[in-house]
Order: C-alpha cells, then structure tokens, then sequence
C-alpha cells in the first residue's frame, strides 16, 4: 500500500468529508492560505474556498463557541486549535458548552463537531507550545477523546470523528506529523472504542498512547532480544476505551506499563493503572510502572527537554522493572 | 414602524404571561415547589418581548440564567417549562437542566445558559450556520450588563461582524451583576457604545418601553435579515427581585427600597396597557379576559408538572453521548 | 473548643491574614456588599475597605491574570472564584500563567496567590454549577491544590495558602460551608504534604477528600458494627501529595477504597489506585475500589442528582465489598 | 514634547541594538545555532525604543513571543537574552524558557509570553499593584493587531480604565496575526478605536516614527503617573521576517514581495538617522561609532552564550516551587 504521513492523512480525511458533506466546515488560525502551521490543512482553501476553510481572528473561546451554534443548528465544524495549550482560552465552551449540551438539554439538540488540536514536546517550544494535558479531557464526560498514533489510524478516526454526531476532540502529536505510514485511498473508518493490540507478546503488557507507541514498538523489539516478550496494546480512544482488551492482555501477561506522554499525576496513565488495580489485580506478578511525562513544565533547553521527554529508553527500563518479578 | 394590532395584542399578552409565570415561580419557590436556582425575569418582560415579536419559529435565540422570559416570548410551552424547573421527565430537558438550561431546538431555543456570557459565541455560530447555510434565519443573542464584561462580549461581536452575520446582541442592562452595581463594574453608562468598537451599529433604548425594544431590535432585524450585519441593542432595565430567589429582600445588600420602588413605577406592562386602551387597540376587559386565560394556562402548568414523573434513575446515564442506531 | 462552620473559620482566615499582612488582598465576585455567595467574605469589605476588598467584573480570565501579575509585583492576591466550573474561563491564567512562571522564569519572579474556589453537587443547580473537577488542577505542576475537609483544616490551610510563596488553588466543597467544627481562635497553620489519619482501623484503608471524609466516618461507623475496622485517611492537600501516610496505611490493612467527589476517569481516584498498584501492590488482598461521581454531568432533577452524589452509603458497599477478599 | 539630545541618542542606539541583535539572531538561526522558535522584532524596533524611553528599571512591561525588542529596550543584558536563546544555564531564565518567556523582575520585565493576549491581565495586576501600594510605577503592555481580538484585551482595558490603573497599552498593529491580514481578522482599521468602549483615551501613531511613538507614549505615561488612569496606544508598522523564523520567504504564502518591500522603504533607522544628523544631534560618525560598539557587545554576547554550559539534569526538576529555607 502507498505510503503517505500523517498530517498528509488528515488532509486527506477532511478532503473526503468536505466532499461527501457540504456541512462540513473548516476553521482555525492560519488553516486557509497557510494551510496550517502543520500544514495539515494545506491545500483546502483552494480547493473548498474560504468560507468552508475559514481563517479566524485569534478568538478561541469565539470560535469554538461558534463552532458549537454552529453544530447545533446544522454544520458540521471542524475546528482547529493550534496546540493544546492554546484550548485552556476556549476551555470554557468545550468544558461547560460542548461537552454538556446534549445531556443538560434532555437528548435534545446535538453538537457534531471535531476539536482537532495536538501534544507532544521535542520542538523546543517551552512551556507554552508542548504541553501534552489531553487526559484533562477524558476527566470530562461528554467528550470523545481520540489519540491516533499512524497515518492510517490518523485518517480512519477522523473520518469517524467528522461523521460522528457527538463531540470529539481529536488529540494528534507534533512528532507524529510527518512519521509515514500505509494509508488506503478513499473513505474508511476505525470505531470508537476499538483498542490495537501492535504487537503481541506473552511476558510484559504496554499500554501506549501517540508517539509513545512507536517509541513502546522500539522498546519491545530491544526487549525481545533480551528474551521478554512484550505486547503493545494501544487504546486509539482514550474517550470511549476499549477496557476489554487492555484487561484481556493485563490478566495474559500479568505485568503492566502504561506509556502516555501526558504529565503523571491524575493523568491517563494512572487510570490504566487503576484499572488493573480494580479489576486484574489477582493476575498482576508486578508492580505497574508508568511512563509519563515529569510533573514538571517543558523546558526549553534542548538536553532539559530531551531529559522530559520519556522514549524508548525509558519505556525498556519500565519493561526490564516489571519483567524481573516471576 | 408600522405595527399591526394582532401584534400589539401579542405584546402585551407575551408580557403578562412571563409575568404571571415568573409571579408563580416566586410563590413555588417560597413553598419549596421548585428546587435549585430561580432567576426571575420580573419586571424586564418588555426586553423579551418586544425583541422575540420579530422571530418565527425557526428563527434562534440563545438566552441567560435569567432566560424565563426570553423562551416563554420565543413560544416555550408553560407545562413543559414548570416540568422542567420541577425537575421532572415530561419536562423540556427531561428534569436534567432545570431553570438555567432549558432549550428547545425546534422552536429555535438554543438554551438557556448557567456561564454568564456564555451564550453569545453559541449565538454567533447559529448565526454563521444560518449565513453558510443560505437561510434568511435571524438569531436573537440575550445577556446581561455585566456579562458584556466577559471576553465573549468582544470575541463574538468581532467575529459577527467581520462576517456581517445575521445576530441581534441584545444587552439587558437592568444595572447589576448580582450585587456589584455597574458603575463597580464597567467605566462606562451606555453599553451600545461598544459597538463602535467592531464597526457594528449600537443603540441604546428604555427596556420598560416595549415598542422601543420591538421599534430598535425590529430594524436590527430587518438589517440582519438583508445581509447587512450584527447590531448591538442595549435595554436599560431594571429586575424587581433579587439576583436569584433567596437573594435576601430583594437584593438589600446592595439596592435601596426607594431605588426598587422607583423602577417597579416604570412598570412595563401597565404601561403599556394604558396604550392599548387610549390608541383602542383593545379594550381593559379585553385584557382582563388575556390574563385570566393565561392564569389558566399556568394553573394547567402547574397541574402538569405535579401530575408528572421524575426521570427513572436509569436517566442519569442516558444523554452523554448520542448514540444513533448501530454506533 | 469552640465550634464554628467552614465558611466562618475560611472568613478568619482571611482576617487573620489582611491584619497581618497589609500586602494581602481579595478579589472575586460578590465577595465585598454581598459578603460572597457562601458568605466566606462577609464583614471583611466593612473592615478593610473597597480596595483591599475587590468586587470584580464578570471577567474571570482578567482578573486571574491580573492577580498573577499583582502577585509578581508585591502583592498577595487571594482570588475567589465563585464556582469551579467558572475558572473555565480563567484557564489560560491558571495553566499557562500562573502554574508556570516561576519554572518557565528559571526561578525568577514568584506568583504568591490564592485562588479559591469550590466543588460539589447536591444544591439543585445542575451541570454548570455543580462541578468538582479539581483533578485537573492536580494534573497541572506548578500549582498546590488544597482540599479542606473540616472548619479547622479550612483555617489552617488557608493559612498557610496564604504566607506560602507559591500559587495556590484552594478548593472548598460547597456542602461543608455550613458544617461546624472546632476552630481555635488566632493564627495557627497545617504544612502542606501532611496527611492526616482521621479515624485509625485495620481492614480497609479509604482515602477520602472534601466531603467525603465525613461521608466516610459514618459508613467506618457502619462497618465498625458489622466487625469490619476501617481507617480513614485524608491527604488535605492533593498536591503536594503525602504518598507515605497513604501508603503506610494501605500496608497494613491490604485494602484500598478512594473516595473522591470528582469524576472517576482520569480523577484523583486514579491516581492513588494507581499509586497502590505501584508501590504497594504486593500488599494488597483485594481489588481496588474507587467511589468516585458517575462519567456523567450533574444532572438537575433531584432524585437524579441524589443518584448522581456519592455517600456512606456507596463507600460502605465499597468497604464492604473490598472486605470480603481474605 | 521636549526631548533631551542623549534621549535622542538613546533611542538611536536602542533601536539600533535591537536590528543588529535580531539580524544576529536570523543569522544564527539559520546556521542552527539557536532552537525552537524565533519570532523577530525587525522593522518594528521604533516601537519599542520610543514606548520604553519613558521607563525607568523600577517601570513594567510586559511583553510577547515577539519580545525581543521590547525586553533590549527595557535594558535586558545581551549576554543573558543569547545565552537564554542558546538554552544555556548562564540565560535569563537558566535555559528553561527561552526566545518567548525572557523575563527579569529586578528590571521590570514580567516576560515574555507564549500566549497570544496573556500578558494583557498581568499588566493590568502589575497596575494594579503599583496603584494600591501608592507607587508611581507605570506598566507598559505590548501586544499585537490579532491579539486585539482576544477576550482577555477586553477584560483588561475594561477593568484598566474602571480603576483608573496606571497602564499604557500599546497595541503594535503590523497587519498580520501569522498569516490572517488584519482584514480578515477584524472589522475595523484603527484598532484605538476600541478605547472608547473603555472610556480610555486612544490613539494611533506612525510606528516607524520613532519621536511619534515617544510623543505618545509619553503623553499616556505623564497620564497614568499623575493618576489618570490608562490609555491605548495603536502603532503602525510591519514586521519585515516571516512570522517567525521558518516561515517561508517572509511570509509569501500570504504577503507580496511588494508589500514587503514597500514597508522596508519606511525603515524606522535611517529615517531617524537623518533627522538626527539634520538636526545636529549628532554626526553621522558619532552614528557610526554606536553601531560599531554594539556590534561589539553583540560579539560578546554570542561569545558569552558560546561559552556557557547548558544546565545540569537536575534542573528539569528545580523551579517548579519555589521552596523557601524550612518549607
Ligand atoms: C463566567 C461566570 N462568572 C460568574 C458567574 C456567576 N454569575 C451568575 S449571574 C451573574 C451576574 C450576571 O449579571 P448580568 O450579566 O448583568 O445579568 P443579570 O443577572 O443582571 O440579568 C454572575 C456573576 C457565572 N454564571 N458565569
Ligand atoms: C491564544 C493563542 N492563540 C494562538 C496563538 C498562536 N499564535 C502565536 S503568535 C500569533 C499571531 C499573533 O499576531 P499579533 O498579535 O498581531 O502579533 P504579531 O505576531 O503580528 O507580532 C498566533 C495566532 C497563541 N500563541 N496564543
Ligand atoms: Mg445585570
Ligand atoms: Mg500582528
């Protein structure tokens, strides 16, 4: 199959939704001539003119919450926020509004819009541009929360994600954007709540998120040839999560790491490790280990950042922990 | 502008029923009927009606904490409003909003809303559907004086106006953010001089006068309906009651007795009745008969909602997502 | 001692402070005339004037920020926030400012504030005014997040909220303003970090917060009748985190129930399930269990919302069931 | 307004500081010396020089992700601002906050910052402060046309203008927010405009008119020291780089090569040279000798930065509290 990247995949999931659908619109900071800062949207404001690919003044909780009236009333947004740390100015609309309209309204009215935003540090952008807080959102109820990790997961999800009539917000990495990957031509989709074992494995489950799979795929293959064995599942939706086959490898393996690059305390990370705590804890051999980003800001300072940033190093040093105990 | 007398009649009779509804709701809530917060809409029922004369039904409105008023002139069902504050199943929001959430899609209410200001982007979006979509649909956007206080304010009139989008942002400036007085909150009296700001007309008019409200919002209509572009109107008004019932003596902390009388003069409704009398647009029996009918729909209300059920408590789970048939 | 409810030993608090301290200050919604909507402010606008007392515009982002940049240059902000589902708003200020400047700086510049708020469903006010999400807070670093369950936890920490350095966000609970307990009178303070064991027992160890605790006493009273002993430890502050005292206390009884009011996905639940499962796993005869607020919004009717609220009741069914396993 | 010849010196000097630094800094960029982002002040110097002129080190700013220019003209060291962009532990910020969060409280400079309107409210709080404890410290705000647009300027201005807070905004309209002209991202032309909703004095200024924006300035903060409260500043000028380094060719995915071009004919430094000269302020050797020593202090700076260790591992996780002896 042909290879494309991910950011090249997202462009291609709008494109198909855009066609398919004239309700499906467009809009964020730089999207349109500039085809976004990732360039995930290059090419659309020709292609679909600048009323359905819509440049908006720096206004986030404006045009989020436009996206919202926009929703409820019959568009189909997409929106985009530049970086995560940037939806903290719009958290209002997507906390209190987005999330919550459906429920609090009774069932009536719907809101099917996609926040499409990103995480990730590594580009030496500092505290402000590489903030990786996307499990704030899963603590939220109302929300689906989407964490592609391939080109061809990038592509599927966000198609499910424009058709889908509940809101989503679709976490996507930095570093991931111009990984390539095999991607099918044309419209698919990958449901919600549906986990992919990447690798399978008997001795060590590592539950990985984004960027922290490939890293985790890495990890495996060095560990393999230490002899452990290890099975990489990845949730793909945080937000609904697919426990059953996470819980499936967790009682297989008997031993859990839980890689997620968001900070560690009440992050996706100790929910996966409470989860096996509550219902597999009579197969664990041992101790979980997290893999997580410190509970400290991003610095700046390329080897302070390098030292932030958790990979495969790490996530070996985690399996190595846990494989020790029989 | 010219008015028909159908439409004077409509004025009149959409004031008398928030004000019944809103009397009712105090006298429940002093009985422990209702539970939860009740802002009431008492003595600001011009605002509401006078701007709702202009929408039909698929027109839009996006209202406030205080928003009784603004569904009940946009056509809300009194049994399903009294259901809904009474919290239960046959009520707007199935009893799972309550007085500060309720909505209607078909009749173009798209909530009420618990976050002051919260409620304008919502607006602006509606607003930009209807222009991307190609309808000539109108979306009456309600908050309060202190509300424009919050950075909504600017980002969506910023936002509707560079894309001349068909909203009305009305601003009822009854003087107060709970208890800080305006002079405490913004640095200026009149807030249609905001507008200004985003090159959009703004006008300020008496709130206790329902034909200005309907004259101002009707030509703000007629602009939004013509592709020309937001309008920011601004009624000054006055709430009889306190911020939310339990405010004590209506607000004491922070008003006078003499400032509460003064403005209960400014009564909008008798006010306006004594027009229809002398410009004999109806007769005071006429009238007469409008209130009691209307007593009577409320009495139903209330029968409606006591008769009612309160959600099962399967309901709690239901409604997070929606969930079409095979997802 | 003498007893006086929550919200009075808070409003000492603050006394106590603005008399020492003429640097510190108060600012929020209502707080001056009407004496905040909880009454913690009342008497202190007659005491110490209107500048010191700060009614503010409905401009919660403003005002946050301006503390931030008060708190830089001289002063001491004590913010309040008049429901946490508010300081949505506010967000950008919380996270993006106020948590990291002090780090993003490299020490330069410090941020002494107070931002208090409060949580808690049970009053009828539906989906935007009932919220308890301060986990969120706790995922964030560079913000201590305080958790106050009695009148003289609520002195003594706002106390040292206030003389510490750092930012602060002091959650209340809206159900404990009124609860009366006993508060000595004059300055004392309790150190942040210091957990603190509320009723000792052998069986099961439940780490409860803000209203829990109390709901928890009752259903360890319950137990206690049918022979099971539990003990009670509440951490105070969530973050810093006294890992020790909960873990010490997980060793000994081998049972672990978290009772949090926040949601359970990605909340503080999580985070201490997953802390047993990391360092004390060994130990622990039974599953996890965590009485945490449904994944759903606060709903408005109020046999939904007794549904929604978690008490005795559901911790003991937790005690109870995690009691079970030898 | 009066101007003292070595204030016309200063400004001279500052602006030419802040064009040999950036230049250097483009330089080093493309050579990878310096990671992450850089969003450069070229074009824009006069701004910053002519606001800053009217502090003293005990004054505020605070500043932008494109803030190099305004933290020089605040009387930031080189040495720490390169070694900062270098990620070094010698830097401003020890390395951890590089181009976008320079900041040195001991000289007024409440950072830099990453969001796009976040340094707004903390203006208005450093006002705040200086007000209520009887200073008579200014605070000048910088901040960009498209940051113009988010709520936080709102929230500000308007509680600036209710406390009569001593702050001078100064808005630096250079048509762009990255790649969104300021036509499609507002509705109006002249952003001063918006004062007027605060009830604050606003006015625009040729922003590579360096005497222009130091008549300004200075007006607005003689204003806010004798206590009357804020006012907004609107400079015109152009950002001659892309957005920020990276950007491909200056930004041509939305500009013209003649537009560019066009701007950098208006060049605030040779246009202020020539006054200067014509004005007998000083020789066009004198002029020359400045550049040369800055030249000089730019070389030492790089050197400085070249020389300084990153820092130690341990530093990630120092700073995230500030622990005092004993807490
Ligand atoms: C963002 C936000 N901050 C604070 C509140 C609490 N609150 C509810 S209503 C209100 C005052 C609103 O005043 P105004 O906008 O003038 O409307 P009014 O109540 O006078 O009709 C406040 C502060 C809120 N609901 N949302
Ligand atoms: C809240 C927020 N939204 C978006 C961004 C991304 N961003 C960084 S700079 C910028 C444009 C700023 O434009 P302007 O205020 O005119 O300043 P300029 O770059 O032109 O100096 C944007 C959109 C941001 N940093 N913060
Ligand atoms: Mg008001
Ligand atoms: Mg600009």
């Amino acid at each position: 199959m042909r290879e494309i990247n991910y950011a090249d995949a997202l462009n291609e999931a709008l494109r198909e939704c855009m066609t398919a659908d004239e309700n499906v619109m467009i809009m964020g900071e730089d999207i349109g001539l500039y085809g976004g800062v990732f360039q995930v949207t290059k090419g659309l404001i020709e292609e679909f003119g600048p009323k359905r690919v819509l440049d908006t003044p720096i206004s986030e909780a404006g045009f989020v919450g436009a996206s919202v009236g926009a929703a409820l009333t019959g568009l189909r947004p997409v929106t985009e926020i530049m970086f995560i740390d940037f939806t903290t100015v719009a958290m209002d609309m997507i906390i209190n509004q987005m999330a919550k309209m459906h429920y609090m309204f009774g069932g009536r009215g719907r809101v099917p819009m996609v926040l499409r935003t990103n995480i990730g540090a590594g580009r030496g952008t500092a505290a402000q541009h590489s903030q990786s807080f996307h499990s704030i959102f899963a603590h939220i109820p109302g929300l689906y929360v989407i964490a592609p990790s391939t080109p061809y997961d990038a592509k599927g999800l966000l198609i499910e994600a424009i058709e889908n009539d509940n809101p989503v917000i679709f976490v996507e990495h930095k570093k991931l954007y111009i990984e390539k990957g095999p991607v099918p031509e044309g419209r698919y989709t990958i449901p919600f709540g549906q986990a992919e074992v990447k690798r399978e494995g008997s001795d060590v489950t590592v539950v990985a998120t984004h960027a922290m799979v490939g890293r985790s795929l890495i990890a495996a293959e060095q560990a393999a040839q230490k002899g452990i064995s290890v099975e990489v599942v990845d949730p793909r939706t945080l937000v609904p999560l697919d426990k059953e086959t996470i819980l499936t490898s967790i009682r297989k393996t008997g031993r859990l790491v839980v890689a997620d690059e968001g900070h560690k305390n009440c992050g996706f990370g100790a929910e996966i490790g409470c989860l096996a705590a509550e219902e597999a804890v009579e197969y664990l051999k041992a101790p979980v280990a997290r893999v997580a980003s410190p509970d400290t800001p991003v610095p700046f300072s390329p080897p302070l950042e390098q030292a932030f940033i958790q990979d495969e190093k790490e996530i070996l040093l985690a399996v190595e922990k846990v494989a020790q105990y029989a | 502008m010219k008015i028909q007398k159908a439409k004077l009649l409509w004025l009149y009779e959409t004031m008398v029923r928030i004000r019944l509804f809103e009397e009712r709701i105090q006298d429940l809530y002093a009985r422990g009927a209702v539970p939860g917060l009740a802002h009431l809409y008492l003595g600001e029922e011009a605002v509401a009606a006078g701007a709702c004369a202009h929408l039909g039904p698929e027109d839009y409105i996006t209202s406030t904490h205080r928003g009784h008023g603004h569904v009940i002139a946009k056509g809300a069902d009194l049994k399903y409003m009294m259901a809904e504050l009474y919290g239960k199943v046959s009520g707007y929001c199935k009893g799972k909003g309550g007085s500060m959430h309720i909505a209607d899609m078909e009749i173009g209410i798209l909530g009420a809303n618990g976050i002051a200001g919260g409620g304008l982007p919502i607006a602006v979006g509606a607003g930009m559907s209807a222009a991307w979509r190609g309808t000539d649909q109108v979306t009456v956007c309600f908050f309060g004086d202190d509300s424009s206080n919050n950075g909504t304010f600017h980002e969506s009139l910023n936002f509707a106006s560079l894309h001349r989008l068909p909203v009305v942002f009305v601003c009822e400036n009854n003087l107060y953010g709970i208890s800080v007085s305006q002079t405490k909150h913004q640095p200026i009296k009149d807030i249609s001089i905001r507008a200004a700001a985003y090159a959009m007309p703004g006008v300020t008019v008496d709130g206790n006068d329902v034909l200005a409200v309907y004259e101002a919002v009707g030509e703000a209509v007629e602009r939004a309906r013509a592709g020309e572009g937001p309008t920011l109107v601004e009624a000054k008004t006055y709430r009889w009651r306190g911020h939310h019932e339990g405010d004590p003596n209506q607000g004491a902390r922070y008003r006078t007795k003499e400032e509460i009388q003064s403005w209960k003069r400014k009564d909008p409704i008798p006010r306006f009745a004594e027009h229809l009398v002398s410009a004999k647009a109806a007769t005071s029996s006429k009238l007469k008969t409008v209130e009691k009918s209307i007593e009577k729909e409320i009495d139903e209300a209330v029968e409606f909602a006591n008769a009612s059920d309160f959600p099962t408590l399967d309901e709690l789970y239901t409604d997070v997502f929606y969930l079409a048939e095979g997802r």
